[in-house]
């Protein structure tokens, strides 16, 4: 495993050195002045709610596929998650990211929204400024929350809210003004339409680090029993597919032919991946599988939303298969090589899903959807904002690790372990046993 | 008095009360438990991590009956439950020294049934 | 327990006699002649969808708190009462609270929109009258839902179904009218954005009455098993939150900055109440809960829901703080002194959360956000509406269940009640046990 | 049953001759031109997602009601089916049924919009064609996944795979343009807004087909154990209701009055029928049961599917309420007589439902909703397009499982049938019993 | 030594452990059965099909105990579980050869209680 | 030939049954059990009422074993179970009479393995 981490840590100690150099102006993307459209604003504001809702639908992902005795630890951390982050967000997460004044120039955004000040009910576009606000609030909030998959059934409670209060101002704000905020990522060109860079590779290279940092779970890897629900974990798959039209066509700000593309592009490849994963399963199992049909779907999903405003149909096809293809070999074959305990996969699917769908819109962008077409330039574009993104999610996340552990232990004691973080972390059981 | 323990395969369940009730054995209470046995069991899959399987969904089955009944009930559930292959499951046979029909308070064997 | 009511019942015969004086001219709500603004259409029906979507999810968060045996039960009332309070919308319900005549002045509406008379595709607002009229019936169907989990696990479902059509009608279309319907309290100028008084405190207090009439649950304190299901309880508040959005968002009946803000706050606030009962959880019983996260998300939904369309969001982040400290203490503290048996809080939680939501309008508003200040003389206007809602829906209540009681018995047999309600009541049960 | 299946037959035959008589010119529905509106578009992508939800929600419906052993066969054949039909829609499904080309006139659409060519943000009636097509490739998916509900608990994963695929080009798609695409049927005026001969009758009678061919579930029907999880198949039904007002609602493709209409109707209806089958089930079995209330929501939400743009609320009334009496004669009485085995009653509610709704569009439509006005010849009208679409449905659907079954054995082996689907075919559990 | 074995009604666990508790005798392990019984239960309907029912959930408890508390122990279960309705459950009596606490090693009867 | 009952803690069925192995004891039957023993538990606590917890979760193993394999089996079990600390569980052993293997209708000792 060190090897590995070193080695990315001296590709992106490069990166880190050449990045400096690559910040250039920042544009405002505040085009404010129009007036407020009320398709539009219907329309952002359910995609809010649906993106919201991801939450709760990741929570039943993540929990059915844990044991019992620590399905709990999982929903509450979802929902102690969407209390922090929302706060954290109101008062300088917004400003962090889209704050129009810049504390370092095209890294981080300013003070000028703390607590949401000048954050109103006036246009931002074509919709209220506080419905792009929320709709931003609720990517910060699944994103930290996608990382707790790999961290599941042996992490203290109280490490880890302190680990997500400092990883969102840290990690995420910053990022997210990189790539959407007016920072230099979305500078350089890069394009991410719904969170590729920002959410999925984020959250799954800090899902990796975490997972490499905390350890295995005690008995990793033969002594885990199965999923203990997976029609909980299926449910949550269903909740998450209709939370991402939320994510990905909303993202466009506006009810159009571009929104009804991610919306149709998002579904695609989702389909795509499902059928990819199954054949998968069928070739190499013998048997397609229910746990292999719902990573497919969440890998197809995961891959497309960098790319669901750029590419067409036949694009999406592309990026659904590839991502279900990729990331199968890496959790069924790379990933037991490796030997680390990311508990449920979410670097071999967010993070290897989302990179490949970062670098695919590269290629496969049309130029008839979102104004660009793909190409070499566009593709090597991509590859160094992943390369960014990976390294400073990695070193940062690690930094964070390091310094929370300090003052508080990350990983309970094998005695917490063995009895289940319900009862240890929460004094709960999910289920009763009689009556 | 016996005791009659039976672990048998979840999907012959019927067949073995079936076969019980021929054999004028009405009474008997049923649990789900998980067995380790010679049977390997079809190894579960989850993300291409094959699981050893080793503890398999069986059935529980409990019967307290007079010892005139005994031979009787261990056939009536070997032919309910047997199939041939390996899992087919056990029978195991305890001495039963009392018995009460907690509605009547009667004892000894006119409770059993 | 009989002090309290009574000295509650004193409180309101004064206010009777007060609030008969009080009733003034009241004004219509047709502002008609508009047209159809398809952005504020979409918006309207969606949030409608929403709304329904709580009663299921209402459902599953009361659900998973009782014990197995009375699970279904549960769930079947809150799906009849969809089908009963829909019935008497169609028929009356709507009429009784939004008709423009009134049979009462001030107090309810008469019989012009009887079975939806003159209720069609024409434009009220911007949005079709049908639009308007099936948003309110989704309010109309939730609020009588609310009430089950005071009397869960005990009580007969027939007779629960005669109270609940005397209820709508007798106590809900009242109160609606009143405060939406051209009635006095709206007409006293007292704010209720989206069912401060109309839904929750009315539903609340309705429970307590239910509480104290039916009585406590054998067993109850200590011989009551927790909650059979979490999870299910989980993914309960999980959608309750979602379908909010639409309850406060969508009162605004327009997608405009005011549906924005009433979306901002409503999730600005249920985050603050679920980080502030964690934190007391954590501080008092030592580890934070997630029956107590869910308990806070409901608290601060229920108490930002008067206030939506009025306060900002520091002013959510108030009232969501406020209203989990406040149904804490209430629910810890001063309900087991108390000893009444009100099964899943309904007025702890949404009784009280009501209430203090309700006031806190009236110093908390915003001009700048719905053109009213906070100020005493406001806090005032509400307090006044407070007492009047609690007396009524009180006394109401109490005399239903009287008469109701007289034809069929309210409380099932012990017998029943030992065996459980889906066996007794359903002859069915919620999950098998073999295979 | 071979007497009623030849009956059927025969019926149809003669239909067959008399049909294809009646095939007249078609109309082309593209009347674009028209701009984009956002209103309308933010509110048919929303209905869109709500109709893929609905999957899902179909998925716990079902799940819900049969035995542990099968659960995840069942949740994994509609997620398979998602797939497997987004894919055939993408690429020949779209522009068979909504082709503007025909292969065979009146028929089936032309290979005009094969993968999608042409269909892109351009506008289509109010809308961007790609929001037309992805609202309309939902109900290609809901379709054949209503029709799993019959042979559950015994059909073979892999043979059901290549079924759905062919079933869904050669009968869903032809009768999609007979109806909507351009057809036949729908020249010749019958109403049906939003899918009761395409969809419910389609499916139900399919799947009638398909349990006749595959025979019992063996122990059926006194050794098959009750619904091992009714909480989930009540969580399905309500994300079904919920849904389905994007189906019904959304099928005008526009937020306008009809659309409005169409939401209360839908609305209506099904509580109506939850009220009438919790009212024969108290009269006929003593206790009103919840899956009594869930199958009568469904059968009313049947029902009013292609009511929905042309009745009024009392029209929805009349509806659920008939829906509910004859769904539950037909599932109570006649279904045990005849004897199959349609496992969760797909043709019994779904068809019969379907039945009763297509010709009670003819005969309570209210000139003022849709333009027409209920007559003897409207009802004729749509008594022919559901004799038709019957005999199509059976006949084709029994010659694919003819076919299909000479490739791969639509039936599993006894032994796997024992064991249960999820470990036969699939390799997993539902549920860990330990820990 | 004895290990008593009772099939009771499981609304009635709670009076059973507390009628145990007033006899001192304090340990218990508690499980779900289904039981076929002479009691036909209350039928379970599903679409007007009647469930024949003929498996009753129940809740078994075993208890080891020495051997004069056995009577008091039976009598206390009898009270505590008793309706004097078909279904009230039976109690079985089976002779207990040795027992062991894990924690200490202790064996016999000290190691019961 | 015995049958052995042993409650344990859940998380300790794992290297109770590798201890099992370990000693050529490869059967076993398990189940959830609830236990009210002398540990008092975790307590539960649902919106500030603290659950007495006076049933918690157990595993319950069974093992039929020849007697020379007694011994060795409630070793296994002590050493895979025990912490010290209070709520490690017991092991009751029972006479067997009979055992019959469903599969090949083999009985007696041989049947066991
Ligand atoms: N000696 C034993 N002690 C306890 N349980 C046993 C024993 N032998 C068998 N069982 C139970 O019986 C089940 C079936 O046993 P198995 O060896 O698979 O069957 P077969 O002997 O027919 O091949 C096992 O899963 C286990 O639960
Ligand atoms: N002979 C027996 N063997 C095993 N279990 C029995 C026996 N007799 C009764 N039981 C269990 O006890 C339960 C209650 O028995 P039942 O005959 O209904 O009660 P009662 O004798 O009080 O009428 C049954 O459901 C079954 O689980
Ligand atoms: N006499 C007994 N009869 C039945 N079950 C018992 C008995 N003693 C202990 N048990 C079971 O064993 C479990 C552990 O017992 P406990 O007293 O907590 O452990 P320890 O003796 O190690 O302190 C209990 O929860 C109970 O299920």
């Amino acid at each position: 495993m060190l090897t590995i981490s070193r080695r990315i840590s001296v590709i992106v100690s490069l990166c880190l050195f050449s990045y400096i150099g690559l910040i250039s102006e920042t544009f405002s993307n505040e085009t404010s002045l129009e007036t407020i459209n009320s398709g539009d604003t219907a329309f952002v504001l359910v995609c809010a709610a649906l993106v919201l809702l991801m939450t709760p639908g990741l929570a039943f992902f993540y929990g059915g596929l844990v044991r019992k005795k620590n399905f709990l630890s999982v929903l509450i951390q979802c929902y102690i998650i969407i209390g922090i982050v929302t706060l954290q967000w109101v008062f300088i997460g917004y400003s962090f990211s889209f704050g129009s004044s810049e504390l370092i120039t095209g890294f981080i955004g300013g003070f000028d929204h703390f607590a949401l000040k000048n954050v109103g009910m006036e246009a931002k576009g074509t919709i209220p400024h506080s419905a792009f606000m929320i709709f931003q609030g609720m990517f910060a909030i699944i994103t930290p929350a996608l990382i707790i998959g790999a961290f599941a059934e042996r992490t203290r409670f109280s490490a880890m809210c302190i680990f997500m209060l400092l990883w969102t101002t840290l990690v995420y704000d910053p990022v997210c003004h990189w790539v959407w905020g007016g920072g230099f990522i979305g500078a350089m060109g890069a394009l991410d339409f719904a969170g590729g860079t920002v959410v999925h590779i984020n959250a799954g290279v800090a899902a990796l680090a975490f997972a490499l940092f905390v350890g295995k779970r005690k008995g990793y890897p033969d002594k885990i029993s199965p999923p203990h629900n997976l029609p909980f974990a299926i449910l949550g798959t269903g909740i998450l597919w209709f939370g991402w039209f939320g994510f990905n066509a909303g993202s466009e700000l506006a009810a159009d032919g571009i929104a009804a593309n991610a919306f149709v592009v998002t579904h695609v490849a989702a389909a795509t991946a499902v059928i990819a994963w199954a054949i998968l399963d069928w070739i190499i199992n013998k048997k397609p599988t229910v746990l292999g049909v719902i990573t497919g779907a969440v890998a197809g999903l995961v891959a497309i939303t960098p790319a669901s405003g750029f590419v067409n149909p036949m694009g999406a096809i592309i990026i659904g298969f590839g991502s279900s293809s990729i990331c199968y070999f890496f959790v069924a074959y790379l990933k037991p090589k490796f030997g680390y305990d990311d508990s449920l996969d979410v670097f071999g699917v967010h993070g290897i899903g989302g990179i490949w769908g970062a670098i695919a819109t590269g290629f496969l962008a049309d130029e008839a959807i979102g104004g660009t077409a793909g190409s070499l330039a566009q593709t090597m574009i991509q590859i160094k904002s992943v390369i960014i993104t990976i390294g400073y999610a990695f070193i940062m996340t690690y930094i964070l690790l390091f310094i929370v552990n300090l003052f508080v232990k990350l990983r309970v004691t094998t005695e917490e372990e063995l009895i289940g973080l319900d009862l240890s972390d929460h004094r709960e059981s999910a289920y009763t046993v009689l009556e | 008095m016996k005791y009659i323990i039976a672990v048998i395969q979840p999907e012959k369940l019927d067949e073995v009360l079936d076969e019980l009730t021929k054999n004028d054995v009405h009474l008997a209470t049923v649990s789900n438990i998980m067995g380790r046995g010679v049977q390997k069991g079809i190894a579960e899959v989850y993300r291409s991590h094959k699981e050893a399987g080793s503890l398999l969904k069986k059935v529980k089955l409990e019967l307290a009956v007079n010892d005139d009944f005994v031979d009787a009930t261990i056939e009536a559930i070997s032919k309910g439950a047997k199939t041939g292959a390996i899992g087919d499951g056990k029978i195991f046979v305890l001495n039963l020294e009392e018995c009460v029909r907690i509605r009547t308070g009667e004892k000894g064997s006119g409770a059993i049934g």
